[in-house]
């Protein structure tokens, strides 16, 4: 365990960003989001969520996959992949840090994504715990523990202390190139931070929505689940916007576009949102014609199709960004209880 | 920098109606009137098919100033087309400035089909102040300009 | 994916010469689509469409693109080619290499790159062409003229005598227009009344026409073959049917004030008259703000002595109705106002006229009895100076900038009448050039000169002074060098003339285009020069631009021909580039109709898909003229044109900018 | 870096024959003039034109055909548009193959194998067939049921009437649905025609079809006395990526180009009804 | 407040039980209090989650578009900025007005959950509003905050409390009208040197994800489909690939419905990034106004909208070329 002092955040950021790109939170034209840093950023550790979650390190909104030039008759495929540079992305909550597992399962099951891949092998997780945890928050609900989170390294705040907890070899490696700013955590410290964890994790149990119940879910039952005409209630007001799904930290789905820049097409992939009403559309039309179905599908599919595939594991998180971010406040939370699981 | 500026040719988008501006600019033909050769005319039935999505297009794609020309106000063939374009034109164009596009790059002229040498004049003139105003890099989709560039 | 044909021509050196044609052919072949190119001198003549007719047979061609002349030129002869052929005429672009490049680049490289690019534009947009159909519309067989001058007349009848209905509509209460004023014409120097007016009883009589006289047209909506005009008939207060046209009215009218429009106000006529003896209709007219009854509400003496009680002081404006198939603009002219040249002094003295004003002075049913006198003292003028181009071919905002080319004839012709008829008076004419292009012309002008002895004076008047009743005109001689003065008893002015001020709203209301001074614009001004390019509306007399007599019966005879011809069709062709909705898009929120000139759209309720019942546009393909202004108001992009549909034209703008 | 399975390769079409109004098959080779890549009978490629759209269509050849590959496809959208207006020569790119294909080394070996198409339907089952010719020994009796809405409708018909129909133990059965001047074999639907030809309930089935055509085949079938588990289908539906990841595909927890696109009728009955 | 939702429920429950009305769309409760979600309601049981306060921002004209699809009637309350949304969908024959029964609500400004946030109110659990002051109850204690300070942009903006259309009102405590400049935001980006707008713009439109929750919440914004979602419209995009997507979108959006747009704020509310999104909609009202008149969408359901109309005398676009400035 290390520790570092918080008003040398700004040298740990810099040493970081010296030789590799630093991912971290920021505030951005009025919002929290991952930006790179640079001198003069303006961090914000502070805000508990950032707008769009961490995964748009390893999974962009849009990525260029292979373009073509096109002469006559004539195709040429340019594989414009490159290796990915080593970076860190840091300040990661732990909710965001479980979602890349659930990433992972996707995206780095056979056959491989070597987009995504190439950006996990080269970044490093450097996450934060969460010391004031908000109403929308349920990740106990997938036993996360926000005062513990995962990552290459685990960071805390205590006091006038940020610590410092390498947990991997990436981690350690990391750890190792910034030695010189990084002292070594005593008793006393371990003793505070986890006083500090504690009261988190007290704080946690009061959350309005701790206890959410979800034993109701996973793979059973799909039919039924499907089948129930309680969808068409809970979907009623849903706008079709991709809000939800946008900011949700393991929300995956992508589509594939051309661009024609003129002298070559651009093939590349953006995030894509189950709610839209042409997200399925094909030449000879949609199976998911009414925004019930798209709901649906979106809730089904965290909830049941998910864990069906992956052994019970949820594609939620329970960051609750999809709860402050409903225009219309309906959430997956609503979805869960309705379904009879309760909360406290 | 004022090598660059020497060298720079902006890619000019003319819309021009079918009766009167395109066929003012015939009449610059014909009268042997000159005029660079970076513009280049679209033809249109009427100034009122030019939809404002057209002009970010161009822009989109590399052009670096778009100019629409349409019969005199009272002297549509449709009667009453262009006074539709120039009220669309009108919102467009400031809307533009509002997002800090320089004004410079869009302009409406009506041109009549009598006007073969008011045409080649404006046109030189709109080449000039797009030339001086430079490349255009605030409305312009970056993934054409380096395709464009790279070559 | 369509196979597309790019044939580039060189018209002979014009284009060759500036534009690198094999490279643009070579160029062309890269592009996506196209299958053949070539070059050739001229594509336009019979050899080149062969050319482009044997390709398109031969490399079965779906699409072909014209790198020529601009298409207002020749993009019919290389549409019809290719239909000749089996090729949906629609199917064929031009690139205009011709205006928009050779003739306005001077620089081979720069000139070439351009070819290039707009030659690729064109195959962008003929890769997105679709074959298009045009619709029919059925012909209403009447005509409209507007205007009952000699233009208007002679157009109707030879509408008429082709067996079609006309109606002439005349803001004046009798036709006969400018021409009916003339005392002589030239060079024959036969009567104007003896050749016009049986024109008149012959278009009055014809069973085909019908004269709608004193009345205006309000509005005209629809499209060739199928327009709706309202035309307002202004009450005469007196019942058409009833008047006899015997002329009692007018003589025991008590008010004697109103100056006489007929001539040119040079004397007067009661409030109720009827504007000259053969006037069509011959009928009685009130005008009610010289009317002592409408004004104090006494009087009626006209009313108490018509024996047809034709009298009605109650009649009110009316609107008439009616459908047509086509319209003959024919609106004429009028002298421009004086007022604005000063230096001739036309608003201070009496005896500073007109030339208009001369042939009513000289007319034996003008004011004086055709006896040649001064306007200020009824005296017999014994030096005249007449000035030419007053007011036409100058440079102030006061003149106009074009010659108004009836002056040098009718004033060689008023010359030499007053010379015949009284050798004692000096004639002079201030000219800046005499222009007599026509037959007999020049003949006509020398005998004036050297059979008449008529002064010809090469120069321009400075100014014109009163001095004592003698109006003293100081000019130039530039033949001789010096300065002239004449101390004048009489000065005639030719005044410029300009179109009627009607012309520009009626140009308005038929949607008919006018250039800078008014005058309606053709179709083309050497290869359809009575058409404008509005369709269905054509143009007679000198609405179109100045002409003599002969020149305006020729061309009203053409517009004539025109209208014949048109109304022969049962049936026309539509413009097939016109509006058309797509229901699965459209929202039916009633955007497009609101801008829609020609009231082409209307609302329908459809089942859309199975069971989805929707409010959607439908468009009249007949009323569209597809302008286009529907598919820019239209937000979610149901509404598009054919033949310039969205995604062609942001294609062309996609291979302009690459 | 390892290949990615969203980056294709380039092939070129070599062929192009006009199977119906409105099918044409494309025959599609390599740049090295060799196949893309080998395939199972039911898998699928992803085709694409770039910049006009990227689409999934099922491997009409057999893996047998050592030489390239065909896909017979039916114009019905803004890629098949334009694939139907190429020429012999023009390039596309290719990626797969996709999909689990129809078990033709498991449970399919040995038995008698009838298969079911409708239309376009033939397109996917006609890589199973030649598949069948050339491992005869491996497989029992065929029976072939294809139908369509009229003669100039059957895709591959020339192949069926001079190969197929004088393979040994094959037996063709053709149908169109209306009647037809110069057709004189059967006219009706295929579900009727299917109960008419009262075929051995023992054997196994691979249908494929329009929606309906399954549906009420499907129906007759068990009429019939066959079981669900003896009837395999194929559904080629909104298929994006092609490997499971971008979350089109799937019915339920199912996804069309990893799990399927075959499918073993019973299967469907576990799946929610959204396809 | 809550003598205002007693009577909706009353007068809801009674309407119901006439049959004048098959259903109801209002605002229902949510998790902590503010989380407000548009549902209909089809019987008195329903009713008791029907609930009207501070939070009961959305504008439920949208929805009718829908509802009047349906069968039968439907009773729908709407505040008074709601109801400018509900003249112009009617003007678009989007809605069957036969088909709803419209109760106009009062309205006194409704409060920004982000504001409270943004002020420091964490965890949130519970929020009273008494008129003047509202008290946030958060899992670290109570806020208090003057109630103007956390309006809505859009109520900060109001348009006004009369409702432009009704069948009733539910009126308690009239609100005082309250005179207030909307154009201000827009006066001070004018303001501003076109290289410092086009900073501002850049960098609030970099934020824009493309969640289209603004595009697809507004009112105006009711096409049946979108020409961003279709493929033939050369224009569909998903995502910002390039930050002239974003321009694109924003730009054509704004446009599509210029004239259209009553300016109920919807959009500025729903982005989940805070972008200023009315900003762009008001610069054209107000270059509207300036222009062609004022004019105000959804007081009405007939007038004609600027862009569909004209006059003779309209001024040239070059004024704006041609208007002071640089560049």
């Amino acid at each position: 365990m290390f520790k570092i002092k918080k008003n040398s955040l700004n040298k740990l950021y810099a040493a970081i960003a010296e030789a590799q790109t630093l991912y971290i939170p920021c505030n951005v034209n009025g919002k929290p989001n991952f930006a790179v840093w640079g001198e003069g950023a303006d961090v914000d550790l502070a805000s508990l969520k950032t707008v769009k979650s961490a995964k748009e390190v390893f999974f962009p909104q849009c990525e260029d996959i292979v373009s073509f030039k096109t002469k006559g008759k004539e195709i040429t495929v340019i594989d414009c992949r490159k290796e990915s540079e080593d970076f860190v992305v840091f300040g990661v909550r732990a909710c965001d840090a479980k979602s890349f597992e659930i990433l992972d399962k996707v995206f780095l099951s056979d056959p491989v994504d070597t987009f995504y891949k190439t950006k996990r092998e080269h970044g490093t997780v450097i996450t934060l715990a969460c010391s004031r945890p908000e109403e929308s928050c349920f990740c106990s609900a997938f036993g996360i523990d926000c005062a513990e989170p995962s990552g290459d390294v685990a960071t805390y705040f205590s006091g006038e202390y940020l610590y410092w907890s390498p947990k991997t070899e990436k981690g350690l490696n990391l750890t190792n190139s910034l030695k010189n700013l990084l002292e070594i955590a005593n008793d006393k410290d371990n003793l505070a931070l986890e006083n500090e964890q504690k009261n988190i994790r007290e704080i946690t149990k009061k959350l309005p929505l701790y206890g959410l119940d979800l034993s109701k879910w996973g793979a059973d039952d799909l039919l039924e689940k499907f089948n129930s005409e309680k969808w068409q209630e809970l979907s009623s007001a849903c706008l079709g916007c991709g809000a939800c799904t946008f900011v949700c930290p393991t929300c995956q789905c992508y589509d594939v576009r051309d661009f024609d820049k003129g002298n070559g097409v651009q093939r590349y992939r953006c995030w894509d949102s189950c709610m839209y009403n042409d997200f399925t559309m094909m030449a000879h039309g949609t199976p998911r014609p009414t925004q019930m179905q798209r709901f649906r599908q979106r809730f089904m599919h965290k909830l049941v199709y998910f864990p069906s595939n992956n052994g019970g594991e949820f594609s939620c998180v329970g960051c609750g960004r999809c709860v402050e971010k409903c225009p219309i406040n309906m959430n997956i939370v609503k979805v869960i209880k309705a379904f009879g699981g309760e909360g406290k | 920098m004022q090598v660059e500026n020497k060298e720079f040719k902006p890619t000019i988008v003319a819309f021009c109606c079918n009766w009167c501006s395109y066929a003012g600019a015939d009449l610059a033909g014909t009268g042997r009137m000159q005029y660079p050769a970076n513009v280049k005319i679209i033809r249109v039935p009427c100034s009122c098919r030019v939809n404002p999505t057209f002009i970010l297009r161009a822009f989109q794609r590399g052009a670096d100033g778009v100019i629409m020309c349409g019969c005199h106000p009272g002297d549509c063939h449709y009667t009453s087309g262009n006074y539709y374009a120039r009220r669309r034109m009108t919102m467009l164009f400031d809307f533009l400035d509002y997002l800090g596009i320089e004004k410079g790059r869009t302009r409406v002229e009506w041109v009549s089909a009598a006007e073969g040498a008011r045409f080649a004049s404006v046109m030189n003139e709109f080449v000039k102040n797009v030339t001086e105003l430079g490349p255009n890099k605030r409305i312009t989709d970056l993934r054409c300009k380096m395709e464009k560039e790279g070559e | 994916m369509q196979k597309i044909g790019v044939f580039i021509c060189w018209c002979g050196s014009n284009i060759a010469a500036t534009v690198d044609v094999k490279r643009v052919a070579e160029a062309a072949l890269h592009e996506p689509g196209v299958v053949y190119s070539a070059d050739y001198q001229y594509m336009c003549s019979e050899s080149g469409q062969t050319l482009i007719k044997n390709a398109i047979k031969e490399k079965g061609l779906t699409g072909v693109v014209v790198c020529s002349c601009s298409p207002r030129m020749h993009e019919a002869t290389f549409r019809k080619a290719a239909e000749s052929c089996g090729l949906n005429p629609y199917m064929v672009e031009i690139a205009n290499i011709r205006e928009h490049v050779s003739w306005i680049h001077k620089d081979i490289e720069e000139a070439t790159e351009k070819a290039v690019i707009l030659m690729r534009a064109a195959v962008a947009k003929v890769n997105l062409n679709q074959s298009l159909t045009a619709g029919k519309s059925d012909v209403v067989k009447r005509a409209l003229v507007i205007g009952g001058g000699i233009a208007g007349i002679q157009t109707a009848i030879d509408i008429a005598d082709a067996g079609y209905e006309v109606d002439i509509v005349e803001k004046k209460p009798t036709i006969g227009g400018k021409m009916s004023q003339l005392d002589k014409t030239f060079p024959t120097l036969d009567c104007a009344a003896c050749i016009l007016t049986p024109k008149m009883v012959e278009a009055a009589s014809h069973e085909k026409i019908r004269i709608i006289s004193y009345s205006e047209v309000e509005s005209v909506s629809g499209f060739v073959g199928n327009f709706t005009a309202r035309i307002k008939k202004k009450p005469r207060y007196v019942n058409e049917a009833l008047c006899t046209g015997c002329g009692i009215c007018a003589e025991k009218c008590p008010s004697r004030k109103s100056k006489n429009e007929f001539n040119e106000g040079m004397d007067t006529r009661g409030a109720v008259y009827i504007p000259f003896a053969q006037a069509v209709p011959k009928l009685a007219v009130i005008d009610p703000t010289a009317c002592i009854k409408f004004k104090t509400g006494k009087c009626g003496l006209c009313e108490r002595n018509c024996t047809a009680k034709a009298i009605d002081f109650n009649q009110k404006e009316q609107i008439i109705e009616e459908k047509y198939g086509a319209i003959v603009v024919a609106t004429g002219f009028n002298p421009i106002k004086l007022d604005g040249l000063e230096e001739y002094g036309y608003s201070q003295n009496a005896d500073v006229i007109t030339s208009l004003e001369l042939e009513r002075l000289m007319n034996a049913a003008g004011p004086t009895g055709g006896v040649l006198l001064r306007p200020s003292d009824r005296q017999h003028p014994h030096k005249i100076v007449f000035v030419q181009c007053v007011g036409s071919r100058g440079l102030r905002p006061c003149d106009k900038p074009y010659c108004s080319k009836i002056c040098c004839m009718y004033t060689a012709k008023h010359s030499m009448l007053i010379r015949e008829k009284y050798p004692d008076t000096e004639v002079y004419v201030f000219y800046i050039d005499v222009r007599t292009p026509g037959k007999n012309f020049d003949e006509f002008y020398r005998r004036a000169v050297e059979q008449y002895g008529v002064h010809y004076v090469k120069g321009q008047v400075g100014k014109i002074v009163n001095d004592g009743g003698k109006l003293i005109v100081h000019g130039s001689d530039l033949l001789m060098n010096e300065q002239v003065i004449i101390d004048a008893d009489l000065v005639v002015l030719a005044a410029a003339i300009e179109p009627d001020p009607t012309a520009k709203s009626v140009a308005t209301m038929l949607t008919a285009s006018i250039d800078t001074n008014n005058f309606f614009t053709e179709a083309h001004p050497k290869l359809r020069p009575v058409e404008s390019p509005t369709a269905g509306v054509f143009l007679s007399g000198v609405c179109q631009g100045p002409k003599d007599i002969p020149e305006t019966v020729a061309q009203a005879s053409a517009a004539a021909v025109k209208v014949v011809g048109l109304l022969s069709k049962d049936q026309l062709t539509c413009n097939p580039c016109v509006a058309g909705s797509n229901e699965l898009l459209c929202n039916g929120c009633s955007s497009c109709e609101k801008v829609c000139p020609y009231g082409a759209i209307s609302y329908i309720t459809k089942e859309v898909r199975r069971g989805d019942f929707r409010r959607v546009a439908f468009v009249n393909e007949a009323v569209c003229q597809g302008c286009g202004a529907c598919t820019v108001t239209c937000p979610s992009g149901a509404m598009d044109l054919k033949g310039f549909t969205n995604k062609q034209i942001m294609a062309e703008v996609d291979a302009i900018c690459k | 870096m390892m290949n990615d399975m969203l980056i294709p390769v380039v092939g070129v079409v070599t062929d192009i024959r006009r199977d119906t109004p409105d099918v044409k098959t494309f025959r599609v080779v390599g740049l090295d003039g060799k196949k893309c890549f080998e395939h199972m009978p039911g898998q699928c490629a992803m085709l694409s034109i770039p910049g006009v759209s990227e689409a999934m269509f099922s491997i009409t050849s057999s893996p047998t055909n050592t030489e390239y590959m065909e896909f017979s496809i039916k114009k019905c959208g803004c890629l098949t548009d334009w694939l139907h207006s190429i020429d012999v020569g023009q390039q596309v790119t290719v990626r797969g193959p996709y999909g689990n294909g129809f078990p033709v080394e498991e449970d399919l070996k040995g038995k008698n194998l009838i298969f079911i198409a409708g239309g376009i339907g033939l397109a996917p089952l006609r890589s199973v067939i030649n598949y069948v010719r050339a491992n005869r020994s491996n497989y029992g009796k065929v029976t072939i049921v294809y139908g369509s809405r009229s003669m100039d409708d059957l895709v591959d018909f020339e192949e069926i009437k001079n190969e197929w129909a004088n393979e040994k133990d094959f037996n063709v059965h053709l149908t169109i649905d209306r009647p037809q001047e110069g057709w004189d074999g059967h006219v009706g639907f295929v579900p009727a025609y299917v109960k008419e030809l009262n075929l051995n309930a023992a054997d196994t089935v691979l249908l494929c079809g329009p929606p309906i055509m399954i549906k009420f085949t499907l129906a007759a079938l068990i009429e019939l006395g066959f079981n669900k588990t003896q009837v395999f289908t194929t559904m080629e539906l909104r298929m994006k990526c092609g490997i499971g990841k971008c979350g089109r595909c799937n019915i339920g927890d199912k996804y069309v180009c990893k799990d399927g696109p075959v499918f073993r009728c019973d299967q469907l009955d576990e799946m929610p009804a959204e396809y | 407040m809550k003598k205002v939702l007693d009577i909706m429920q009353k007068r809801a429950k009674q309407l119901l039980g006439e049959g004048i009305v098959n259903r109801v769309i209002g605002w229902k409760t949510g998790e902590f209090g503010y989380d407000q979600t548009p549902a209909v309601f089809t019987s008195a049981a329903e009713l008791s989650s029907l609930v009207y306060d501070s939070f009961s921002a959305p504008n439920l004209s949208k929805y009718l578009i829908e509802e009047t699809k349906k069968e039968g009637k439907a009773l729908v309350f709407l505040k008074p900025c709601d109801t400018y949304s509900f003249n112009q969908l009617i003007k678009e024959h989007r809605i069957d007005r036969e088909k709803v029964f419209v109760i106009g609500v009062e309205c006194s400004g409704k409060v920004d959950i982000n504001s409270l946030k943004s002020r420091g109110a964490v965890g949130v659990i519970g929020v009273e509003d008494n008129g003047e002051k509202v008290i946030a109850h958060t899992l670290y204690g109570d806020m208090e905050f003057a109630k103007d300070d956390v309006l809505l942009e859009k109520c900060r903006s109001c348009k006004g409390k009369q409702h432009m259309v009704f069948d009733e009102l539910i009126i308690v405590n009239p609100v005082k009208e309250e005179k207030n400049d909307r154009f201000i935001g827009v006066d001070a980006l004018d303001a501003m040197t076109p290289d410092e707008r086009f900073e501002f713009w850049r960098g609030q439109l970099l934020k824009c994800i493309r969640c289209n929750a603004c595009r697809n919440v507004c009112p105006a914004c009711s096409c049946i489909k979108c020409v961003f979602d279709n493929q033939n419209s050369g224009v569909a995009s998903k995502a910002s690939p390039d930050t002239f997507e974003e321009q694109m979108y924003h730009v054509i959006r704004a446009f599509h419905v210029a004239g259209r747009c009553t300016d109920c704020g919807e959009c500025t509310r729903v982005c989940p990034q805070d972008i200023p999104l009315h900003l762009l909609n008001r610069k054209l009202i107000k270059d509207m106004n300036a222009f062609y008149g004022e004019y105000q969408a959804g007081t009405d359901t007939d007038s004609r909208a600027p862009l569909t109309n004209y006059t003779k005398e309209d001024v040239e676009p070059n004024v704006i070329s041609d208007k002071g400035g640089d560049k």
